[in-house]
């Protein structure tokens, strides 16, 4: 089961090359994203189970297991990168050799389901560089001077992250009982007696170099570069679900290897929770700050993901339910927010946002789904983000740390305040263009295949939080459970 | 410590040698000399083989009329080593005279640096 | 070469501006691969300023290192020195049991009187075997350097030898039969007192060299060519290669030689030390002229 | 004692006289009598590895009538006839692969001369693995110095003239520092066979008379040696020569040769000096440190290189500094991790080398990245096993790459005080080697300029085989390694042991 969704899609993209015509390709690609997404749906109903494909040495394995947050992220990636997928059909239908494109997509849908999946830190890692490896030909497509730059400068970001990570892992294989992921962790208390020191460093280079991926704070630098030259589709899977693989590997690392106890309360916390906040303001602060559209929602998932973590970082179950029920709502909102970014390029050119006057007229399906979107991602209730928020809020107020207690629910505060000032306009100017203001012909917004992938997302991003009982009921175990 | 130096001034001569056929390499940039510092490490360190080897009023280890009393002779593995050092340095000494002749004829300088530079204006003239 | 010149070119060596196409043999027209000529092309002016910027600095601050560093090592060594047995001292390490069996016991285990040929060929023949193919891979590897594929040489180069002073001449006629026997008793004598292959080699390619240097190489050419230098080597290698891997094998395994000892003293003894030293000795005599020839006019 | 005993002895003389024999035929029957010698070689290896396997202890080889300390000797030890095996193995694969390479590189006559340097290279080889004896190895190490000289000056330009020289000066001082350690090493044990010098060796330590003199021999030996094999301060010949010599001969130059030297300062150490003395004299650190220096310099090299073989030679520089750092960490994990990256290193540099040279006929003979821009798509299979392979140098795992680096990271986990800079050291040399090798990656497949056509099919299908067999090496020993490490850690247990 988790073998074949991790197999199909790769075995599909490999498959591609040989198919001739471009609508047998199109109908590969579109058979294998909804087998995933039906074999995710299914997935989601089974109970845990796990199993070992091989093993390197006596102590590096290569295992997989299915457990209640690979469930979350595994979700995540089927249903976002099928609709992508759909999306992605007719954005690059002008292109010749868009094939390519859809075997590095599927390949990196495969090793996300890997990490997904994975079972142990080392089975984690090796997935993670696959996924790095897999996404920056995404990010190349183009084959611009800017894309190359902007691709060299993810690999360099990432692997230098990850490589943070490796010496982290490299330790923890000493002080753990086996790198196998245990909720709650599994240190071994008289290894690690003594050398907590050493050990809270380390963890705090794993999440930093983990964080890389998550566009932390200090190596959040490749987002901004590499979102606006790498074609719509693929930026808006980059930073609606590839980006959380960052965010599922710190989980992992904190909540199943290390534990949450053994960082309560400890410098660490302090620091990376100052990293997460510091983020999560200057995300918001740059986006604000900047005009070209694809660039300011780079910013602006620099600064939600940063959401997540603060979430993360507060190690108490309300706020990691509220990281958790974010890393769901954001993936839906920010995807659906790059797929109208690309719209807006693909059928105006445009990529400035004070070009975008009287996109109203011009599109308005479009804007309609970006505006809902950005509602949800300001957090205006009944929307999504405000559910999540507002338990990362709670989480924060009860988590009993002096300082952030109390600063990070104004931070997140603010940064909400400084997102309706870098979304809104948008809408307004959109809608009602000024008199004088040229309002551009009407088109036909890419056809359905354009406007539904977005429309579903837009909608997605208002139920859930419209229903957001059940999710809280169960993201809440599962929270739980971490502890 | 000068005294014992003394005793075995031999073997001092023969690593002052050591170094300076060292210095030498290291210091000319003339490919011959060069060479010429090779070979004077490379007696140098045969010397101090040999020496090792000697024994005091002790004659070469050839027997003379059947008489193998090892009072008698000196210790004949270095002698052996030795055979084998100066074989090899004599194959080097070739190649690289081989090599200089090589160099010389296409840049007519024996100047290492000066090779260099010549060899990179080849380069970028190709 | 004449004195005045021998100066001109010594002092020239840093300069190297002194045409060495005379002081050593004149081979300009020695074909070269990839077509680079004798007049090339390229003088030093062109070179860009920041190389030789590069350069100088370089060269101001290396010369003190160097210095610095050979001191370190003088210092370093005499140390060593110090702690090193006394010259000459019969109770050094050095002289412990392995001698003792090698002049005890050489002479009725190898036949050879000489205790080092019996050392360097019987008890530690593997090293003799590597050093043979030491000075085989030097001369392929002058070959592949200097051997001239269109077996020309140069004729007025020849000529100039022919042109040698008759005094040369005269006494080459009397040296070489002597400086040739003696280097055949020395390779003959090799197990017996001094000597052995490779010194008595020597001794003969210094005589064929002598002869070359009078004569020239034609008379030369007839018996020693490249084809025919080229089967001697492979022959004698092969056969000592052979010869010690059987005496290998037997020793490793126990088993009895054919070559036994003999009678020490004799001339046909001491097993396989005496044609092992020929074979060497004709590898080595062969190998010194050709390096002198190949030199000289870069064919044999 | 079995016949399989007496192969390697076989084999060493075979080698010798193939490469005697080589130089009277023609470069077409030298060619494929210097590969079937390599294969015949790797094949009597793995006999004797079997052998002594079961026999389950090493075994001493009489060269000769005379046992230890009077007459040579070699020994056939697990990690030996291993190592051998490797080397044979590579060797053949080396040839295999280069073969259009050298066809164009070497004059027509002097081909043979070719293939009797690698013979003799192939028997160097096998006695710096076998032997028992200091001296002869000293004599071998000379053997295998002119050989690589003869095959990187073979294609005479005047930069690879130039680079042979500057190589055999390097290695000259090097052999020079050897002979003279030797030599104080014999005055004052008055042994060359290794088990009789480590007896003598253990003894001086303990008594603890001529401290000095046996600490400046171990220093100088290892120095030597180090040199000979491109140790960070030392690496400044590497770029040149292999930058401009046949890919063939960079390729045996810097998977096979400098790692000969690497084993035997092993086996120097292990069962010459014994692991408690030279551990004990502290010249590890320097080496350690150095090995450090040398993989971050190496990379930074590489990364400021614009000519992709001079890139793999300092990359080369970089992994010789990997193998030191093993060797310096400690003497069990430190030197299994480090013997696995010798076999990492020899699996992987020799197909980066092949397969650029491939890259660079179809982009028209230039070694320029931006002449081989998009060269990826014109030999499919060169890139593809160039990936592979600058992946594996990367560490990615599944590959062995990734499998050294965790040995060697276990490995200063253990080591107290060099635990962290370790770590770091792995790092930064792996975060710069990721910076040059996909820069290279990315300029491989970056459509550009109009390539000339690839190579005819058959000319692929001689690289093709070795490359596939290469990639498919590096894969399975990465994805399933513990028998491999399993080997060599039975092996080192041997390796001191006096048989």
């Amino acid at each position: 089961m988790m073998l074949t969704m991790i197999l199909l899609p790769a075995l599909a993209a490999l498959a591609l090359p040989f198919l001739k015509r471009r609508r047998d390709k199109h109908r590969c690609v579109m058979l294998a994203l909804a087998l995933e997404a039906v074999l995710a749906a299914n997935a989601l109903l089974l109970p845990e189970r796990e199993m070992v494909l091989f093993s390197m040495t006596e102590s590096l394995t290569i295992a997989l297991r299915l457990d209640g947050i690979s469930k979350l992220f595994m979700a995540i990636g089927a249903f976002g990168f099928l609709l992508t997928g759909i999306y992605a059909f007719r954005y690059l239908e002008g292109e010749e050799k868009d094939d390519r494109f859809f075997v590095f997509f599927l390949l990196s849908q495969a090793a996300l389901m890997g990490m997904d999946f994975s079972r142990n830190l080392i089975t984690m890692y090796l997935f993670f560089e696959m996924i790095t490896l897999l996404s920056m030909p995404l990010v190349l497509y183009d084959r611009t001077e800017q894309a190359v730059r902007g691709a060299l400068k993810y690999l360099f970001y990432s692997i230098a992250g990850a490589f943070l990570a490796l010496g982290c892992i490299f330790f923890l294989s000493k002080f753990c009982v086996s790198l196998e992921f245990v909720p709650g962790g599994n240190l071994d208390s008289e290894k690690t007696a003594g050398q907590e020191t050493l050990l809270q460093i380390l963890v705090f280079l794993g999440v930093v170099g983990f964080g890389a991926k998550a566009g932390m704070y200090p190596l959040h630098g490749w987002l901004p570069t590499a979102h606006p030259v790498a074609p719509a589709p693929a930026s808006a899977v980059l930073s609606g679900i590839i980006a959380k693989a960052g965010v599922l590997a710190i989980i992992r690392l904190i909540f199943f290897c290390v534990g949450a106890d053994f960082l309560r309360g400890t410098w660490v916390q302090q620091a990376l929770l100052g990293l997460a906040l510091l983020t999560v303001f200057m995300g918001s602060m740059m986006a604000y700050r900047e005009k070209v559209f694809k660039k300011r929602l780079a910013y602006s998932s620099v600064s939600q993901i940063s959401y997540i973590l603060v979430g993360l970082f507060f190690l108490t179950p309300e706020s990691v339910l509220g990281g958790l029920l974010h890393v769901l709502f954001h993936a839906a909102i920010k995807v659906c927010l790059f797929l109208v970014a690309g719209s807006f390029i693909h059928n105006t050119g445009k990529h400035n946002v004070d070009e975008f006057v009287g996109f109203g007229k011009s599109m308005p399906k479009t804007l309609w789904g970006f505006t809902l979107a950005s509602l949800a991602l300001i957090g205006i209730p009944p929307a999504s983000g405000f559910v999540s928020k507002w338990y990362l809020a709670l989480g924060a107020l009860d988590s009993g740390l002096s300082i952030y207690s109390w600063l990070a629910p104004v931070v997140l505060l603010i940064s909400a305040l400084l997102t309706a000032g870098y979304l809104l306009p948008i809408t307004v100017s959109g809608f009602f263009p000024g008199k004088d203001a040229a309002v551009p012909a009407k088109n036909d917004e890419g056809g359905w295949s354009m406007v539904a992938p977005i429309w579903i997302l837009a909608g997605l991003s208002l139920l859930l939080g419209l229903c957001a009982g059940s999710l809280v009921g169960v993201l809440g175990s599962l929270a739980a459970s971490l502890f | 410590m000068l005294q014992t130096l003394w005793d075995s001034r031999v073997n001092c001569i023969a690593v002052i040698l050591f170094a300076v056929g060292f210095a030498t390499l290291l210091l000319h940039r003339n490919l011959f000399k060069k060479i010429l510092g090779l070979n004077i490490m490379d007696t140098a360190s045969c010397l101090l083989l040999t020496s090792l080897g000697y024994i005091e009023g002790r004659t070469a280890p050839i027997i003379v009329d059947g008489v193998t009393d090892v009072q008698r002779y000196g210790n004949p593995l270095p002698a052996g080593l030795v055979l084998t050092g100066i074989v090899v340095s004599v194959s080097v000494t070739a190649v690289m005279l081989a090599l200089t002749v090589r160099l010389y004829e296409r840049y007519h300088t024996l100047d290492l640096d000066e090779i260099y530079m010549l060899a990179r204006q080849e380069e970028g003239e190709k | 070469m004449k004195k005045s010149e021998f100066r001109k070119w010594l002092k020239s060596w840093d300069a190297g501006e002194f045409d060495f196409t005379e002081a050593l043999s004149d081979r300009a027209s020695l074909p070269q691969p990839d077509g680079g000529s004798k007049d090339h092309p390229w003088k030093l002016e062109p070179i860009n300023r920041l190389e030789q910027g590069e350069i100088k600095s370089f060269r101001k601050s290396y010369p003190f290192f160097a210095v610095v560093l050979c001191c370190i090592m003088i210092g370093f060594l005499l140390l060593t020195v110090e702690h090193l047995p006394t010259f000459g001292a019969p109770d050094a390490p050095a002289h412990n049991e392995v001698m003792e069996r090698y002049v005890e016991k050489g002479m009725e285990e190898t036949g050879a009187v000489n205790v080092v040929a019996g050392v360097i060929l019987d008890y530690r023949a593997f090293d003799t075997l590597g050093e043979s193919h030491v000075l085989y891979t030097a001369a392929t590897a002058v070959f592949i350097l200097l051997l001239s594929l269109k077996g020309g040489g140069e004729p007025e180069r020849e000529r100039k030898i022919m042109q040698s002073d008759p005094l040369l001449k005269s006494t080459a006629r009397i040296i070489v039969p002597l400086v040739i026997v003696y280097g055949i008793y020395v390779i003959f004598n090799g197990h017996l007192g001094p000597g052995g292959g490779f010194s008595g080699g020597a001794v003969i390619g210094g005589g064929l060299i002598l002869y070359a240097i009078a004569f020239g190489f034609e008379p030369l050419d007839k018996i020693l060519n490249l084809k025919v230098y080229r089967m001697i080597v492979l022959c004698a290698l092969c056969f000592y290669s052979l010869a010690k891997c059987y005496s290998f094998f037997c020793g490793a395994n126990h088993l009895e030689t054919i070559f036994s000892p003999g009678k020490a003293g004799m001339i046909f003894s001491a097993g396989l030390i005496l044609p092992l030293n020929i074979a060497v000795g004709i590898v080595v005599a062969c190998t010194m002229y050709g390096f002198y020839s190949i030199f000289q006019r870069g064919r044999i | 004692m079995s016949f399989i005993a007496n192969l390697p002895l076989f084999c060493i003389v075979a080698s010798l006289v193939c490469s005697v024999i080589s130089s009277v035929l023609n470069g077409k029957l030298a060619r494929w009598l210097s590969m079937a010698l390599s294969l015949a070689v790797a094949v009597c290896s793995l006999l004797v590895l079997g052998m002594v396997w079961q026999n389950g202890e090493p075994l001493t080889y009489l060269m000769g009538h005379f046992p230890h300390p009077w007459g040579n000797e070699i020994r056939l030890g697990i990690l030996e006839s291993f190592f051998s095996f490797v080397f044979a193995a590579v060797m053949f694969l080396c040839m295999q692969g280069a073969k259009i390479a050298l066809t164009q590189d070497l004059e027509a006559g002097k081909r043979q001369f070719y293939f009797v340097m690698t013979d003799l290279i192939q028997a160097a080889l096998l006695v710096l693995a076998y032997t028992n004896d200091i001296f002869t190895g000293y004599v071998f190490i000379e053997i295998c110095t002119l050989a690589s000289c003869g095959i990187l000056m073979i294609r005479q330009t005047g930069r690879a003239i130039l680079a042979s020289v500057r190589y055999m000066i390097f290695s000259l001082i090097g052999s020079g520092l050897f002979l003279l350690g030797v030599t104080i090493l014999y005055g004052i044990t008055g042994h060359l066979l290794l088990p009789s010098l480590h007896e003598a060796a253990a003894e001086l330590w303990h008594t603890g008379d001529y401290r000095i003199p046996l600490t400046s021999s171990i220093c100088l030996i290892t120095v030597g040696l180090a040199i000979k094999s491109g140790l960070f301060p030392f690496h400044y010949w590497m770029p040149d020569t292999y930058g401009c010599a046949t890919p063939c001969s960079s390729a045996i130059l810097s998977g096979l040769v400098s790692k000969g030297y690497i084993f035997f300062l092993l086996k120097v150490i292990f069962s010459g000096f014994g692991t408690e003395v030279f551990y004990g004299s502290g010249v590890q650190n320097v080496l350690f440190v150095f090995g450090i220096c040398g993989m971050i310099f190496g990379s930074i090299g590489a990364i400021q290189e614009n000519d992709i073989f001079r890139m793999l030679a300092n990359s080369s520089a970089a992994q010789i500094g990997y193998v030191y750092l093993g060797i310096g960490i400690s003497p069990e994990a430190g030197v299994i991790g480090a013997l696995f990256h010798i076999l990492t290193h020899a699996v992987t540099k020799p197909v980066l080398f092949l397969s650029a040279s491939r890259l660079s006929d179809t982009a028209g003979g230039s070694k320029r990245f931006k002449d081989l821009q998009g060269s990826g798509y014109a030999f499919p299979l060169a890139g593809f096993a160039f990936s592979l392979g600058a992946l594996s140098m990367i560490g990615i795992p599944m590959t062995m790459g990734f499998m050294s680096k965790y040995l060697l990271a276990v490995a200063g986990l253990e080591a107290t005080f060099k635990a962290v800079p370790t770590l770091l050291a792995l790092a930064l040399s792996t975060i710069l080697n990721t910076f040059y090798f996909a820069r290279t990656i990315i300029r491989l497949y970056t459509p550009g300029t109009p390539l000339s056509s690839a190579a005819p099919w058959r000319a692929q299908a001689s690289f093709g085989l070795s490359a596939i067999c290469f990639s498919l090496l590096n894969l399975g020993a990465g994805i399933s390694a513990s028998p491999l490490i399993a080997l060599l850690r039975h092996g080192l247990e041997f390796f001191g042991k006096v048989g």
